[in-house]
């Protein structure tokens, strides 16, 4: 059998299922839209809880992708996705239309534009950035002010288009409480002197280790950590940020100067996820991603068959939760298509 | 040939010695003149009283022999009694030496001292010459001692011992002159003996030997200045120096067969004790701090040296865990645990001595005492009230954190069948000893008030406590009038009077004494009795006063959670070596600790107990109404 | 400067429909009795300089929002008030309303939004109004704020600019704080020129007018009227608070002047000035001065040239000479309080800046 | 004042720039293990002053970090040291040393600077 797999979209998902399914003896395509494979994963620096170079994991997982089974189509955007009898045609922006008997979704995540809480001022004042954006100050080594200073007091606001009804998402992303301290972590080690703050409003360390960084923060980088969501973000008079916040821990307001807020932004459905979902019907959760057959045992499927999902295009998950989440689909595939395509 | 009288090179020594011997009085009067006016009466009283005789045995046997350090350590013992007895036999035999076979009786000091240099062809006669072999002895006896002291330097495992103290630079410089004296007087004496063919085995050999090839006649001057150097620097720099303690522990040994103690304030007492520490160390062998914790700069021998030289000291005074296990080994038999307490009691800002006159001497600065306010602390607190009962059982706040321990010691009440009642059931106020040791007394004072009015309202003859920290402050803290108990001495007595009945557990079981229980209230007996008489108990070699401290001691309020960990792991590691059924204890708060650290089940005594009660009932009978002695808290500050 | 133009960023996605012509004019209650003189200009520069038709009914009433706000009034009786002058509007056939009241502005869009989403309210008015007054009325074409017809007509009146925002003696643009009433944009963004966070119906004008837009902390924070508060005297404490805190935040930034579109932000901002300096002392303009309070109306007069006494910046109780100073404006001080025809009015005491 | 009848009122807010924070510095820099509370409450649900009275470390621990001191100062003094709260702190946190710290940084008046 030599059946043929189309995995749609090259980051961390995409890029372990499609190593698996070939060494599987599948043929497999894989389109990715940008011109690298590698997704996200691409713009972070460290990765929490053991801070080690994401390049590592983009290392193995290029070893994974080059496989003669394998054939790549990056910078390709997919215009369509119908399904003809038992079979796929995938059709990309070059007009290129390709067939296959399975297809997996791995189209990931989008940030949530910090731009959306105004109230926050993102792109309005200056020094106010994303938690992306961080990461890509870290990765260029030049962590400053717009004047070129270093900064002394940061805050780090999570919930950033997370939990946050406004901003039309109630869940949570459940990654951007331990990215926050991990970040904080980072800056105290290139400011020693830099005071940090994490405005919260539940600390949620879910993760293996997550709870331990935590610790680490408080003990090792003294972060401080204020239980209060920022309302409103304003600039004095020494174009100072003012953070203004309810701590409510102490049941009072409370405004605090910054000279820079990172805005920990949260995870939301990739836009071209919902494309894909609209033109082949694929039905959507609540939260706007993937709806999975089941949540505890079908969430590599959905509601048609012969398509599957891996990683966070069907709910926030981490690098580890992705690359697993992508092995199973694997199986789910082979099975499928091993046990006539039921 | 005719021996002169006089010698420029005496000079130095004649210097050294009459200084030391003024410095000596003058010190002795100013502390003297320190005292409280009760004191300076004991003191004059026990001067011409009995206690004289008993200081002098004392002297003799602790100053002379180091006595306790031979028992807890031999070689170390010999060391200083080699140096200490050595030394003052040499004095005395010399002296004699002098007054005998000197021309004229009565000689000053030096010429006993440089005896040999003055009458060089003395020992010629059998007598002379016997007498001469006696003095060698001695000399050799020190040398021996001095050898081990030197070696101590280098490696301070020879004398078997951990860690060695560590010296500020004038102690170095009194201590090679102090190493010095008795090898220049070897030297002296034997070339002397060796030009005029005098000097018993060890100088006579040594001199003939030395005169074969030397021109003994003429080298022997120099060593004869370097001797008396070495004499007179010590003596100009013993009041700098550690070495203060030998003519200091001399008055010390009077002022406390006197019957004069630390008390909570500093004095002269405190200040005697504190230059007559030796800075031997053992206190730091002792220190859990020290072996588990690997803190090694706060132990009692620290301590002292910070308070002579005024140094700031208030990490050394509350990073302690106050287990009493220096006060329990300190061979001078130093108030240590009194003193830290004092120290804390101070306000780290107000300082109550200074060193003047280069650190010749200490003045007593008089600090104007700060006003304290008389606001009320715990002014939120109820009218205390309690109901009528024979017996009062206090829990404790840290019982409250073990209700296996509260649970037991109601089933044993209960089944005592006595008028009981439990005063702090629902929560009860702190029994003050917490704050008091952080030095608040003011505040401890308005708890112990509360307290004291629970308790005498409740009309109650016996009061029982699970808190080891509780009874101890109950005991000496509190003016009442009723028995107090630690709940292993009440169950002690419910046994012996019938009034409960146990059965005999098949459990082999090892007991940790808490050292508030065990050094601070000396209740050691009560517990194992008890224990006996239900399990198996099996020895540690931390028993009694040699027990450890659980490291969660309250006593100590810097003390990381980590590093109490780590000292609870060492003590219950020791504790379970044989591997118990249960480790034993009589504190909550020891409960709560060593459980923490170790996988083997610890055990409070009273649920050991309320384990073994036999259904059968009980006989009823009264408890004897025998009160006890009510310690003053000036007495027992500590 | 890139703040300013990423602001505008902002404010593009909130863009609104202002109709150009035929309006169906609503007054204040507070601003024709405390400044008169700003309705009265809005009226000649839309007629008389723009030739716009303006239209207003002598039968029209109070919103009675204030009462709706302080919970005198239900939601009913306003819904029907407010229908009634949609009533007025229909037979005079116009379909645009112009209001002049903030509060007003957010009453009616308020009650539009509730029809929306809640016709059987709509039908419910309906029924109310006929049976009340036998009349009927339909849903405006276009709402807006008279501020929002300045803010459109901004550049026209920048083009007949006599004395631009420009401080005369240093050259300096004139540091403006524009302050939005609350029900101007915070209820529904979307009504609002620029939204919530930026809105930009005041700072589109104090731009075009040459001025300098003061961002500082407390921008978005209510002038401390706040109805119920201010009513009740036992909360006017509260209220008071609330415009010190909003002008201690000010205070840094030098304002020049301070530019509502409100007729409560205008009258507390001004008056509470007083109040403030007579219980602390404290003034909070440059040396020792307080800070001019004015409707866009006034500012737009006096840029273009008309006689400060005659839009009636006297009626104030913060004086504006300081401003006139800078902006070159001269002014005859013996007739700030002449009328017309040249009669002696009371002067007032205790005025600040006098 | 009288003549308006109302008053100016308080401003809630905490000035965390404004506030003085010299105290908690002094006790970080003894006793860092502060840094480690999370406000879980533990101490104060286990604390015998708690018992009789309002008395929350967790209130004393925030109030220090945001230096709101006068809060502090005046609760601080009815703590009685007793030590429960160091038994149940899931941190951690030597809590009985803080509030000694705080006792003593108040003694030794508040002009230290970190």
């Amino acid at each position: 059998m030599n059946q043929h797999v189309i995995v749609i979209g090259g980051g961390t998902a995409g890029m372990e299922a499609a190593g698996r399914l070939a060494t599987a003896g599948l043929s497999v395509t894989l389109i990715e839209k940008g011109k690298d494979l590698g997704g996200h994963l691409r713009n972070w620096y460290h990765l929490f809880p053991d801070r080690r170079s994401s390049d590592e994991v983009l290392e193995y997982l290029k070893g994974q992708v080059s496989h003669q089974n394998i054939r790549l189509l990056t910078g390709q955007r997919v215009t369509g996705l119908q399904r003809k009898g038992n079979e796929f045609i995938v059709s990309t922006g070059n007009g290129e239309a390709i067939t296959g008997d399975a297809v997996l979704l791995a189209t990931g995540f989008d940030l949530f534009k910090s731009e959306r809480k105004e109230e926050y001022g993102y792109g309005i004042y200056d020094n106010v950035i994303s938690s992306a954006d961080l990461e890509a100050m870290f990765r260029k080594k030049e962590v400053k002010l717009v004047n070129g200073r270093k900064p002394e007091r940061i805050g780090f606001l999570h919930c950033v288009g997370s939990r946050d009804e406004k901003a039309g998402n109630i869940y949570c992303s459940k990654l951007c409480c331990v990215t926050a301290v991990k970040q904080a972590i980072e800056i105290r080690k290139i400011f020693p002197a830099a005071r940090v703050f994490c405005f919260y409003m539940d600390m949620r360390m879910g993760g293996a280790l997550y709870e331990e960084l935590y610790k680490e923060a408080q003990e090792k980088y003294s972060v401080g950590f204020i239980r209060g969501k920022v309302s409103e973000v304003a600039v004095n008079i020494n174009n100072r940020l003012v953070a203004k916040v309810e701590d409510t821990l102490v049941g009072r307001p409370l405004k605090m100067e910054l000279d820079m807020l990172v805005l920990m932004a949260g995870m939301e459905m990739a836009e071209d996820g919902i494309r894909l979902a609209d033109e082949a019907n694929l039905q959507r959760g609540e939260n706007r991603f993937f709806k999975p057959a089941d949540h505890h045992f079908g969430t590599n499927t959905g509601n048609v068959k012969g398509v599957f999902y891996a990683g966070a295009c069907t709910a926030p998950l981490n690098v580890t939760e992705t690359i697993s989440h992508a092995r199973s689909a694997v199986t789910e595939i082979v099975s499928y298509l091993n046990t006539g395509r039921k | 040939m005719k021996a002169m009288n006089f010698d420029p090179f005496v000079i130095p020594f004649n210097i050294g010695l009459y200084f030391i011997l003024i410095y000596a009085v003058v010190r002795s009067v100013i502390w003297f003149r320190e005292l409280s006016r009760p004191d300076k009466l004991r003191l004059q009283r026990g001067f011409f009283g009995k206690a004289f005789g008993q200081s002098l045995k004392e002297i003799f046997l602790e100053s002379l022999i180091h006595r306790k350090i031979l028992r807890s350590n031999p070689r170390l013992g010999y060391m200083h009694m080699s140096l200490a007895f050595g030394w003052f036999l040499l004095i005395l035999f010399g002296t004699i030496e002098a007054d005998i076979f000197g021309e004229r009786h009565l000689n000053p000091p030096y010429k006993a001292i440089f005896f040999k240099f003055f009458s060089p062809d003395h020992g010629k006669t059998f007598f002379e010459a016997s007498y001469a072999f006696l003095m060698d002895l001695i000399l050799a006896f020190i040398l021996s001692g001095l050898l081990l002291a030197v070696t101590k330097r280098f490696s301070s495992m020879v004398v078997g011992m951990k860690k060695t103290t560590k010296l500020k630079p004038l102690d170095k410089v009194a201590l090679t002159s102090l190493w010095l004296i008795f090898p220049s007087r070897l030297i002296a004496e034997s070339l002397t003996s060796g030009a005029y063919g005098t000097g018993s085995f060890l100088t006579g050999n040594l001199g003939a030997a030395l005169a074969s090839f030397l021109p003994a006649n003429e080298l022997a001057y120099p060593f004869w200045w370097l001797y008396s150097l070495s004499l007179g620097t010590f003596f100009v720099l013993l009041p700098l120096t550690r070495y203060l303690h030998i003519p200091t522990e001399l008055f010390l040994i009077f002022m406390r067969n006197s019957g004069i103690r630390t008390g909570d304030k500093p004095g002269s007492f405190s200040e005697v004790e504190v230059h007559s520490c030796s800075s031997c160390g053992m206190c730091i062998d002792v220190c859990q701090l020290g072996f588990s914790a690997g803190i090694h700069t706060i132990q009692a021998t620290y301590l002292m040296k910070g308070i002579r030289n005024s140094d700031y000291i208030h990490d050394i005074a509350y990073n302690c865990l106050m287990c009493g296990r220096c006060d329990q080994i300190c061979p001078v038999g130093i108030e240590i645990s009194p003193i830290r307490m004092i120290v804390r009691r101070i306000e780290e800002n107000e300082r109550v001595y200074e060193n003047s006159w280069n650190g010749y001497f200490r003045n007593r600065l008089n600090v104007p005492v700060p006003k304290q306010d008389n606001k009320p602390s715990y002014d939120f607190l109820p009218a205390p009230a309690s109901k009528k009962a024979d017996v009062l059982y206090f829990a404790g706040c840290m019982t409250h954190l073990t209700p296996s321990i509260k649970k037991a010691m109601v089933r044993i009440l209960d089944a005592s069948g006595l008028n009981w009642s439990f005063i702090d059931e629902d929560g009860g106020v702190c029994c003050g000893r917490p704050l008091m040791l952080a030095g608040n007394d003011k505040e401890a004072r308005e708890l112990i008030n509360f307290n004291s009015q629970l308790i005498w309202k409740s009309g109650a003859h016996t009061l029982v406590t699970s808190c080891p920290i509780c009874y101890k402050v109950f005991r000496e803290s509190y003016y009442l009038d009723v028995e107090v108990l630690h709940h292993s001495q009440f169950i002690k007595k419910l046994i012996d009077e019938g009034l409960v009945n146990l059965n005999f557990l098949q459990k082999r079981v090892t007991y940790h004494t808490p050292c508030e229980l065990g050094r601070r209230s000396g209740v050691y007996e009560e517990p194992k009795e008890v224990i006996r008489h239900v399990a198996t108990l099996e020895p540690t070699g931390y028993d009694d006063e040699n027990s450890l401290c659980c490291g969660g001691s309250l006593g100590n309020i810097m003390l990381s959670q980590e590093k109490r960990h780590g000292i609870a792991a060492d003590v219950t590691a020791k504790l379970t070596a044989n591997d118990p059924d249960s480790l034993i204890t009589a504190c909550p708060l020891c409960k709560k600790t060593l459980a923490q650290a170790t996988s083997s089940t610890v055990m409070d005594i009273s649920e050991l107990v309320a384990g073994a009660i036999a259904d059968a009932p009980a006989l009823k009978k009264n408890p004897s109404r025998n009160k006890q002695k009510v310690v003053r808290v000036s007495e027992a500050s500590l | 400067m890139k703040k300013n133009e990423e602001k505008s960023k902002v404010w593009r996605d909130y863009q609104k429909e202002i109709a150009d012509d035929h309006f169906f004019y609503v007054r204040s209650c507070i601003r024709q009795s405390f400044f008169p003189g700003s309705e009265q200009f809005f009226l000649h520069l839309l007629r008389d300089v723009l030739g716009k038709d303006v239209y207003e009914n002598p039968s029209h009433t109070t919103c009675t929002g204030i009462g709706y706000h302080a919970d005198v009034v239900p939601f009913s009786t306003i819904q029907t008030v407010i229908a009634r002058h949609y009533s007025l509007m229909k037979e005079a056939g116009y379909k645009n309303i112009a209001i002049s009241c903030v509060t007003s502005f957010g009453i009616y869009t308020e009650i539009l939004e509730t029809w929306k989403h809640f016709p059987e309210e709509l039908e419910k008015t309906r029924e109310y109004l006929y049976k009340a007054t036998g009349r009927e009325f339909d849903v405006p074409e276009n709402v807006v704020h008279t501020s929002d017809i300045i803010y459109k007509f901004r550049d026209a009146i920048a083009a007949k600019a006599k004395y631009p925002l420009v401080n005369q003696l240093t050259g300096e643009p004139l540091r403006v704080v524009e302050h939005i009433g609350c029900h101007y944009a915070k209820i529904f963004p979307k009504y609002g020129v620029g939204g919530a966070e930026f809105p930009h119906v005041l700072s589109g004008m104090i731009e075009s007018w040459g001025g300098q837009v003061v961002d500082y902390p407390e921008r978005r924070h209510c002038c401390g009227f706040g109805f119920r508060q201010y009513l009740v005297q036992a909360n006017r404490g509260y209220s008071l608070s609330n415009t010190v805190k909003k002008f201690s935040s000010m205070q840094p930034f030098k304002p020049d002047l301070v530019l509502t579109n409100c007729p409560g932000c205008t009258m507390f901002m001004d008056k509470w000035q007083y109040t403030i300096k007579e219980m602390e002392g404290t003034t909070f303009g440059a040396n020792g001065e307080s800070i001019p309070v004015l409707t866009y109306e006034e500012l737009a007069a006096l840029v273009m040239g008309y006689n400060p006494w005659d839009i009636g910046l006297q009626i104030h109780m913060v004086q504006s000479e300081p401003l006139l100073r800078k902006m070159g404006i001269e002014f005859d001080p013996h007739d700030k309080f002449l009328t017309k025809d040249g009669r002696q009015m009371p002067i007032p005491e205790n005025l600040l800046n006098s | 004042m009288e003549k308006f009848g109302f008053a100016l009122s308080k401003a809630r807010v905490i000035d965390f720039d404004a506030n003085d924070r010299s105290i908690v510095s002094y006790i970080l820099e003894r006793e860092p293990s502060l840094n480690l509370c999370i406000e879980c409450g533990c101490c104060s649900a286990a604390c015998t002053t708690g018992n009789f009275t309002g008395f929350s470390l967790r209130e004393i621990h925030i109030l220090l970090k945001r230096g709101e001191n006068e809060q502090v100062r005046q609760k601080i003094r009815k703590c009685m040291l007793c030590g429960k709260c160091i038994l149940v702190c899931p941190r951690g946190v030597n809590t009985r040393n803080v509030v000694f710290l705080a006792k003593q940084a108040f003694a030794k008046n508040e002009g230290y600077e970190f």
